[in-house]
């Protein structure tokens, strides 16, 4: 609650921001504040200070699982204000305003980590996805901005559409939208709930980029302002999963063997398609977009699994894959060129950001001693643990192995290639947040409980 | 078959109707025009099902202010029939198609429906009215009412952002 | 001096240090220095040699174990030497004749360059360390190092002069088709250990292969014994040339006379004779294999002996002619003559020995030439190679009191004890063998000179140092059948067999001996005496005169050919062999393998190509995609999962 | 202790190499580090060969049941050993070459001898894939920064290719994880777990497709003639002569014990596919020109040989393959050697450009045959201990009493074809006239010599006296031998 | 009524609606059908609420249903929230290319 109130509040304090000052600075700063605000709160919360204590009619119900989430995306928003700030500025003129939404965004985040109710999960999806159809299209005269932005509306509506016809047969079955209330005495899915069971999943398999029900997703990243996609391919998407699992855990866990299937068809093709597709882009922008659909498909596995070790991993592999992410992105929109090529020789002139750079896509691509090793490992073995689908999980296997193919290509370009000097704007500060994340990820990818056991003990 | 059955197949003929309507219409003009008659005959059926204050905001929110912005954005930028090249007609039929294999599926899914032979209480019954829905929406369903207007403020500053013309040298 | 068989390990040792020393300090050495070193070693070997050849002729044998070689859960090989009555009797040759020849070489290979001297004389002794090895090894593994270990000198020395092409085709023949014959050696080894769980000949428990065999308790089949003893057998006829592993020895001749004459004459190729004499209690239990042996040696004899008609080349011939006795040797062990095997190992050894040196004498004195159509009348520039060569004709066309006549008539008339035809054939090859030898010698010896004035004008007899070894390999070429003379001839006198009896005492026990009667033995003998007296004489009298310069047609041009039989092996085996190698590294290996793994990635490349066309950038398409998807997975959950 | 130190001197030392930029401190120092790490290894077979200084183990991901469990058995000590010889060799006989940012490249080199050594102490699953992988990443650097024209392409192949290997071995440790009484991931519950013999099949074939590349056997192996060809000389030497080694160690340490119905019902077909393994690779290897690719085939038919030993099971066979891992090692690091002094001097690798070099570089040549006498396990090399127990092991092996004979037979084709192309390369290389290329080649230099005599010291002195190899290994094979089933109960 | 004639009513304006989103290129008219999606919805939504308050009125909770039309209140608040925004940003659009045809724009592909 601590974190829902003050990132709101926060949303407002930074429009005001922006009509008091024309600094960007300032907004920034002012921005990051409130991130390291809403941090903190929220881990007192954690500890179990809560500053509100409003009757919340059992809307929302806060757990340490989504409260170690909201810390999780905080942190990465957080780090992300900080190494993208400065491009935040450079979008366009509404520096305060992107602010505001990405406050609001959090709102929303921290919202779909603890919604206790489809009302709520609606809410939070919402407010999620509209300040994101602006920041999307926030380049206005980009006309791929535009048109990603347009796509996304129109698109994220319809899968409002199905998301709403899908609680509505929910009711229409239960007669109530309260998680509890619909799990109760569940067991056979029937055909209302199985339908609106159905159309929910593909509604949020929509948000989180799972195929088929990814395609906006590389428009969208590819024609975003990369500072955004950044945003959006990390925080957001890690957000709508924790939603998908709070939802399907909580209400339809009981009845996991009849959707189970589903999920391993969604997955299978998320795989597929993800890191299939990526193998063939050019941009690295775009190879990004794809390899943020085929992290789905593994983060997916999770719901397949649908067990204490997935629920755990999939907490883990949102950490893991956004810091690594945030930190690609931070580079990437320093660059001038996103193609391959653009990276080629980048270990020469930039041997700090190459480095940090190869230590993300290691993390990416699952290798050991990065915390992507451990996301990718706890999957994976959920999926094992879970006994059936063992398909699945060769699908899942020959599919990281060609994630190292695009991976690697980044790689391969930045040590292997020769390539111009290219002036990137570093500052040592920059370079000191990259080397920490990179820092981080690797003591994720070597203790792995750390992070873990703040699920089950927190101070 | 009583008066409301009469009134309940007539409305949803109409809603049908219109809503094909919608979809049919070379010109968005018309368009939005079928629409506001589709939202007219389903408030109606708000009205028949006595959800009065539903019915009412149906028509003030979608009917009426919705749809007029709508308009307002058809006519600014003064889209005629012309103006909407048409889709390729492979792809409209498959559009046709899949819908209608949408339906179909959704319907046999559906018919066996576990709330089949269930009544919907029609005229009668209170909750639809506006004073125990805000009874409601106040106490029980304040959270989300408070929640929805970050929302609204985030929507508002998004249409800003989008809306507002840059300056020159962006 | 109580114990000098304790000592045994000095007779390996001296040439290990030969070979290190002459190997490690090749630059710095002089010849001199070289050539004292690599022969003193030999010679300081030969001493012990003799000192425990008395050590075991008064009754000392025994086992030497120097340290654990393979030692490990169920198999236990040590280190150890043999001596006992074959194993010395193999030193004495060994390290006597090799000790001539190294003396020989010494002056033979003065030409050389000193590193390349020194390389020479550290291989030899390296060879007659293996050599060493292979006799006094106390089990199949000790043996097997030495069997693989001539093989290696022998390729390095076949190759010496690397820089000639053929010679090192030769080299690498010479090695293959000895290892293709180690590898059944291998597998004979293995199969004891299978068997029996031990390598080791005899141990003083009686657990040794030999002895279990001997004690025949069952845990050895008749079909184990056979399938043992072919393979061993298999291992022999690559090492000492027969049918059908043969074909590298002539082609070995490629090496410098004096190592033909150790190598491939005397020793290395008797390797296969004594380790079927070694391992012979094996062989009389499994008479299948005897009868094999027999054949095969006979055919080889036969063969070789035809071949070497119509050879040029005075290596060649000798080469062949070392075949054919080889196969001689294997007739006698067919035929259970282990002991005859032994003794024509032995007389053979010094005439071969000498036979080659003398041809290398000539070839020293004819600057390299080797093909006897151009030599003749050698007689009167090469005294002392002259007499001594004719003495070892003589003594290898099998002419009494010669020392090949007393071998050679053991095996034949055990052969004819046996089975007559063995006899009829073995002594129609005797007289091949007198004509062969005589037809060289007359061509080489006798008649003009055909060579070109400049060769005439160097020609002179070669130094001391090398025609002091033929004299003395010509003493032991007469003398040393005196050993081994005939119950027939004269009684008790057959020395050799006394002395190796106890080795062979389990299979004499096993054999009912064919005894002939001494009417039929003396007949047996005259046959061949006279046969290849007229032989001789036949050859002699042809050759003097007309020594055949012209290419051999018809029939002759066959044999010239060797039965093509290299031919042969190239299309049956080499050819089909390097096809289908070509065809898995150019087809199977890049097209079909390897494309196939790099098919996948291409495979990869191409759906992402075709994939990502999905992705057509058109809302329209992608919400179609998107219900056509829901379309399908709602009925897939509601009407296919059931 | 021992083994603690062995991962921790490489890996540290190996991280302060990134930041010397001087050529020559970088490799003094990486020199050092390998030194002292063979120093350390050399301790542990000695002085400190007592449990408590070989075994180490501290919980690192109590929650998972993973334990920083490090230790050394027989087996471990001769493959740390290896690893710990073959790196000074390395640097010392690449002495003279001279890197582009030598730093970067020496500070890998000890980053890949930290994670081999981690390979072959670790005595928990997750460990050991964690180590598996590690080892990887630094020799993927190092042959894709440092080496032909291809180098790229062929080094991302194998890259992919073993990776998706050890992905399926990951699927194995988790599976047979869940299967453990206290869910632990040490070796110990992986031992006493005892599948059910239907799982045991797929688990075994799930993870011996890990090894399998990595080995590599037929028909996973065309990975390695590319990378091999195209790696800098001293990766490929670190890949074959360690790296390879982790897949039979694999198999060994981590798949026998564990799912021993399988290996024993799978035998026969594992072995038909080796054995054809063994016959192709040598054919194939005949036609090479390249010496790089004739010594990677020849490998390939080398750890097919120890692949059959295993999976034809006995305990001389056994025994045979852990000493032979070093014996291949130390040989191969030597043809390595000479294959690199040839290729740097005459720049280049193709047989057929080459001759006559034994006229002017009579040492290299003389080491060289020894090497490669070695190398198709002649007697009194150590390749023929290895190969004669293996052989012997495969023979007699109880586990297939009905084609023993015939896998035994058909894999000795292989030692003649070994005779066949690896004279044939010493014939093409070194005898014969000089091409005009190396009409003016020069022998070798002292650190060379040094390091090649030493190769070869080593081999004789093990074909001649291989009773302390043999003693120091027994422990370890009686262990994993007891483990396996090794004839029809 | 039975509610299966609601159901069926609201699935085939529903898939109206899809059909329209499918066959249309103009990005209103496609919003358009997209709130007829919507509406489908809440017509439902207010059937069930009214079905399970007829369900449960026989027993004691008299509100039960209510959450139903709340439902369908927050729907629309989004729904105008999303108009808002949806059509600042078709509008953008057409400020920039003259046009609202969603096909016109597509840079973005593959």
């Amino acid at each position: 609650m601590n974190a829902i109130v003050l990132s709101a509040v926060w949303g407002v304090v930074m429009m005001f921001t922006g009509i008091l000052s024309n600094n960007k600075r300032l907004v920034s700063n002012i921005g990051i504040l409130g991130m390291t605000a809403l941090v903190v709160v929220n881990l007192l919360e954690m500890s179990g200070m809560r500053f509100f204590t409003v009757d919340l009619h059992n809307m929302l119900w806060f757990d340490t699982f989504g409260l170690l989430f909201n810390t999780i995306a905080f942190v990465c928003t957080l780090v992300y204000f900080l190494l993208s700030g400065r491009d935040i500025e450079r979008v366009g003129s509404h520096v305060a305003e992107y602010y505001a939404l990405t406050f609001f965004v959090l709102c929303g985040v921290s919202l779909a980590s603890s919604f206790n109710t489809l009302l709520m999960l609606f809410l939070a999806i919402e407010i999620i996805s509209i300040p994101l159809y602006v920041l999307t299209g926030s380049n206005k005269r980009n006309l791929k901005s535009n048109e990603a932005s347009l796509k996304y509306l129109l698109m994220g509506s319809f899968s409002t559409g199905l998301m709403l016809m899908g609680i509505t047969f929910i009711y229409g079955a239960k007669g109530s939208f309260d998680m509890d209330v619909i799990r109760m005495g569940s067991g056979e899915l029937t055909p209302l709930l199985g339908a609106g069971l159905l159309l929910l999943m593909f509604s949020i398999a929509f948000k989180v980029s799972a195929a088929p029900f990814h395609f906006w997703t590389p428009d969208v990243y590819d024609g975003a302002p990369t500072v955004f996609t950044s945003f959006m391919a990390t925080v957001v998407k890690a957000a709508s999963f924790i939603a998908f699992i709070r939802l399907f855990d909580y209400s339809f866990g009981d009845m996991h063997k009849e959707w189970q299937l589903m999920i391993a068809i969604i997955t299978a093709a998320t795989l597929f398609i993800g890191n299939i597709t990526a193998v063939f882009q050019q941009s690295v922008k775009r190879m990004l977009a794809y390899s943020s659909i085929a992290q789905a498909g593994f983060m997916l596995f999770a719901l397949v699994a649908m067990n204490q070790t997935a629920k755990e991993g999939l907490l883990f592999y949102t950490a893991a894959y956004s810091l690594a992410t945030i930190g690609i992105f931070a580079i990437l929109i320093r660059m001038k060129d996103y193609t391959f090529e653009g990276f080629n020789g980048l270990a020469k002139y930039h041997p700090v950001l190459a480095a940090t750079n190869a230590i993300f896509l290691f993390s990416l691509a699952g290798i050991p001693a990065t915390a992507g090793f451990w996301a990718k490992y706890y999957m994976l073995a959920a999926a094992v643990q879970q006994g059936q689908l063992l398909w699945l999980v060769i699908v899942g296997l020959v599919c990281a192995a060609i994630s190292v193919y695009y991976y690697f290509r980044v790689i391969q370009a930045m040590y292997f290639k020769e390539g111009d000097p290219q002036p990137i704007e570093a500052s040592p500060a920059f370079k000191g947040i990259l080397i920490g994340m990179a820092g981080v990820v690797v003591v994720l990818g070597i203790w792995p409980e750390w992070l873990i056991d703040k699920l089950y003990f927190f101070f | 078959m009583s008066i409301s059955q009469v009134l309940f197949y007539f409305l949803s003929a109409l809603a049908l109707g219109s809503a094909l309507m919608v979809v049919i219409s070379r010109n968005p003009v018309h368009s939005v025009l079928w629409l506001i008659v589709t939202f007219f005959a389903i408030s109606g059926h708000y009205i028949m099902l006595n959800a009065q204050f539903i019915g009412i905001v149906n028509l003030i929110v979608y009917a009426g202010a919705i749809m007029v912005l709508f308009l307002f954005v058809i006519m600014l930028m003064n889209l005629n029939a012309e103006t909407e090249p048409q889709k390729n007609k492979w792809m409209k039929f498959a559009g046709v198609v899949s819908g209608g294999c949408l339906l179909l599926v959704l319907v046999a899914a559906l018919k066996d429906a576990e709330v089949k032979g269930k009544a919907t209480q029609l005229v009668t019954g209170e909750i639809g009215l506006i004073e125990n829905l805000g009874k409601a929406l106040f106490t029980d369903f304040v959270v989300p009412f408070e929640i929805s207007s970050v929302l609204f403020l985030s929507a508002m500053v998004g249409a800003v952002v989008i809306g507002k013309r840059e300056p020159k040298e962006a | 001096m109580k114990n000098i068989i304790d000592l045994a390990w000095l007779v390996p040792l001296f040439p290990l240090i030969g070979f290190l020393v002459n190997g490690l300090f090749r630059r710095q050495l002089t010849k001199p220095l070289t050539a004292i070193v690599g022969s003193g070693a030999v010679l300081a070997s030969f001493v012990v040699s003799v000192l425990i050849f008395f050590a075991v002729k008064n009754g000392q044998t025994g086992t030497v174990t120097l340290f654990p070689f393979i030692n490990v859960g169920e198999l236990s090989v040590p280190f150890a030497f043999q001596i006992d009555q074959l194993s010395s009797l193999f030193l004495l040759i060994i390290t006597g004749v090799g000790f001539l020849i190294h003396v020989y070489s010494a002056a033979y290979m003065n030409s050389e360059e000193p590193p390349h001297y020194a390389r020479y004389f550290s291989y030899l002794n390296l060879f007659v360390f293996a050599m060493l090895l292979l006799v006094m090894g106390a089990n199949f593994v000790i043996l097997f190092i030495g069997w693989e270990g001539v093989g290696l000198c022998s390729y390095l020395l076949i190759g010496y002069w690397f820089r000639n092409t053929e010679y090192n085709n030769a080299a690498r023949k010479a090695f293959i088709m000895n290892r293709i014959g180690d590898v059944a050696f291998l597998l004979a080894i293995f199969w004891m250990i299978y068997k029996l769980g031990t390598v080791t000949f005899t141990t003083a428990d009686q657990k040794g292969v030999l002895d279990l065999v001997a004690q025949a308790t069952g845990q050895l089949t008749t079909a184990d014994i056979t399938g043992i003893t072919l393979l061993l057998f298999i291992g022999a006829t690559g090492k000492s040339a027969q049918i059908p592993l043969y074909t590298w020895l002539p082609d070995a001749m490629a090496g410098p006379t004096p190592v033909s004459a150790l190598i491939h004459a005397a020793t290395m190729v008797t390797a296969g004779i004594y380790m079927i004499a070694r391992s012979n209690i094996l062989y009389t239990l499994a008479p299948v294999t005897q009868g094999i042996v027999a054949a095969i040696g006979l055919a080889t004899a036969i063969l070789a002996a035809t071949i070497a008609l119509k050879q040029n080349d005075i290596k060649k011939v000798l080469a062949y002619s070392t075949v054919s006795q080889l196969g001689y040797m294997f007739l006698g062990l067919g035929v259970g003559a282990f002991t005859g095997a032994v003794f024509h190992v032995m007389t053979h050894a010094f005439f071969k020995a000498l036979l080659f040196l003398g041809a290398g004498s000539v070839i020293h004195a004819m600057h390299h030439e080797q093909d006897i159509r151009r030599m003749g009348g050698l007689k009167r520039y090469l005294p002392v190679t002259h007499i001594t060569f004719l003495l070892a004709c003589i003594a290898i066309a099998g002419i009494p009191p010669f020392s090949g006549f007393f071998s050679k008539d053991e095996i034949l008339a055990a052969a004819y004890a046996r089975n007559p035809v063995y006899y009829w054939l073995g002594a129609a090859t005797a007289l091949l063998t007198a004509f062969y030898m005589f037809r060289l010698y007359a061509t080489t010896f006798l008649g003009s000179f055909r060579g070109t004035e400049d060769q005439r004008h160097h020609l002179h007899e070669s130094p001391a140092l090398m025609t002091i070894p033929l004299v003395l390999l010509a003493v032991l070429s007469v003398a040393g059948g005196w050993v081994g003379i005939p119950e027939v001839l004269m009684p008790d006198a057959h020395a050799l067999e006394k002395f190796l009896a106890p080795i062979f005492a389990e299979s004499a026990a096993r054999t009912t001996p064919h005894a002939i009667d001494h009417q039929t033995e003396y007949l047996l003998m005259s046959i061949t005496v006279v046969g290849a007296a007229i032989a001789i004489f036949v050859a002699a009298a042809r050759y003097r005169k007309n020594p055949e310069l012209h290419e051999a047609t018809g029939f002759g041009k066959i044999l010239a050919n060797k039965w093509y039989v290299d031919e042969l092996y190239n299309f049956i085996i080499v050819r089909p062999l390097n096809w289908l190698s070509r065809f898995l590294a150019n087809f199977i290996e890049r097209d079909v393998i390897d494309w196939l793994v790099n098919g996948m990635g291409k495979a990869v490349q191409y759906t992402s190509r075709q994939v990502r066309l999905l992705q057509s950038g058109q809302v329209g398409s992608y919400v179609l995609l998107m219900v056509l998807s829901i379309l399908i997975l709602v009925a897939v959950q509601f009407f296919v999962k059931k | 202790m021992i083994p603690v130190l062995l991962i921790v001197i490489p890996l540290v030392s190996g991280l302060i190499a990134f930041l010397l930029k001087q050529e020559r401190a970088v490799k003094a120092w990486a020199l050092l580090s390998a030194i002292a790490t063979l120093a350390v290894s050399l301790l542990g077979l000695t002085v400190m060969k007592q449990e408590s200084w070989l075994q180490f183990n501290k919980p690192w991901l109590p929650y998972l049941g993973s334990n920083f469990h490090v230790g050394m058995d027989g087996m471990a000590q001769v493959l740390c050993l290896l690893t710990a010889v073959t790196f000074p060799i390395i640097f010392i006989s690449t002495w003279n070459n001279s890197y582009r940012k030598a730093h970067n490249f020496f500070a890998l080199m000890l980053l890949a001898q930290a994670g081999l050594m981690g390979v072959f102490v670790a005595l928990d699953a997750l460990l050991f894939y964690f180590f598996w992988e590690l080892a990887l990443i630094p020799v993927y650097f190092l042959s894709s920064q440092w080496g032909g024209e291809r180098r790229i392409a062929a080094t991302f192949k194998f890259f992919i290719y073993t990776f998706l290997g050890s992905l399926f071995m990951l699927i194995g440790i988790i599976y047979i994880y869940q299967l453990t009484p206290g869910k632990s991931f040490d070796i110990q519950a992986f031992y006493n777990v005892n599948i059910h013999p239907e799982k045991q099949d797929w688990l075994f074939w799930l993870m011996l497709v890990a090894f399998a590349i990595k080995m590599p056997i037929f028909p996973f192996h065309t990975w390695q003639p590319d990378t091999y060809e195209q790696s800098n000389t001293a990766t490929t030497m670190v890949l074959s002569a360690v790296m390879v080694k982790m897949g039979v160690f694999g198999i060994l340490r981590w798949l026998t014990p564990v799912v021993p119905h399988a290996v024993y019902v799978h035998g026969d077909t594992t072995g038909t596919f080796i054995v054809i393994g063994i016959v192709y690779a040598s054919l194939v290897a005949m036609q090479q020109d390249d010496l790089k690719r004739l010594v990677a085939y020849s490998s390939i038919a080398h750890l097919g040989l120890m692949a059959l030993a295993i999976f034809v099971p006995s305990n001389t066979g056994v025994h045979g393959v852990l000493i032979q891992m070093f014996n291949h090692g130390i040989n191969i690091l030597g043809l390595w050697i000479v294959v690199e002094l040839i290729e740097r001097q005459l720049g280049t690798r193709k047989m057929s450009e080459l001759g006559g070099l034994a006229q002017k570089a009579p040492s290299l040549a003389v080491l060289l045959v020894v090497v490669a006498l070695a190398n198709v396990a002649l007697p009194l090399t150590n390749a023929f201990i290895g190969e004669f127990m293996m052989f012997a092991g495969i023979f007699t092996s109880e586990a297939s009493p009905r084609y023993h004979y015939a896998f035994a037979a058909v894999g000795m084709i292989a030692i003649i074809l070994s005779a066949v192309y690896t004279l044939n390369m010493i014939q093409k290389v070194f005898y014969g006239n000089t091409s005009a290329l190396t009409a003016n080649a020069l022998d070798i230099r002292i650190n060379e010599k040094l390091v090649l005599s030493a190769i070869v010291v080593m081999i004789i002195a093990i074909g001649v006296y291989p009773a302390p190899l043999l003693e120091m290994t027994k422990g370890a094979v009686d262990a994993i031998v007891s483990k396996m089933i090794l004839k029809q109960p | 009524m039975n509610i299966e004639h609601y159901i069926v009513l609201s699935v085939a304006l529903f898939c109206i609606g899809i059909v329209g989103v499918l066959t249309r290129r103009n990005a209103i008219i496609i919003f358009m059908c997209i709130e007829l999606m919507l509406n489908a919805a809440n017509l439902l939504l207010v059937a069930f609420s009214k079905m399970h308050y007829a369900a449960a009125e026989a027993g004691k909770a008299a509100t039960a249903g209510i959450d139903g039309q709340l439902f369908v209140f927050f729907i629309m608040v989004v729904a105008a929230a999303e108009v808002s925004v949806g059509l600042a940003i078709i509008v953008m659009m057409y400020r920039n290319v003259h046009s609202v045809d969603v096909n016109f724009l597509n840079r973005l592909k593959h």
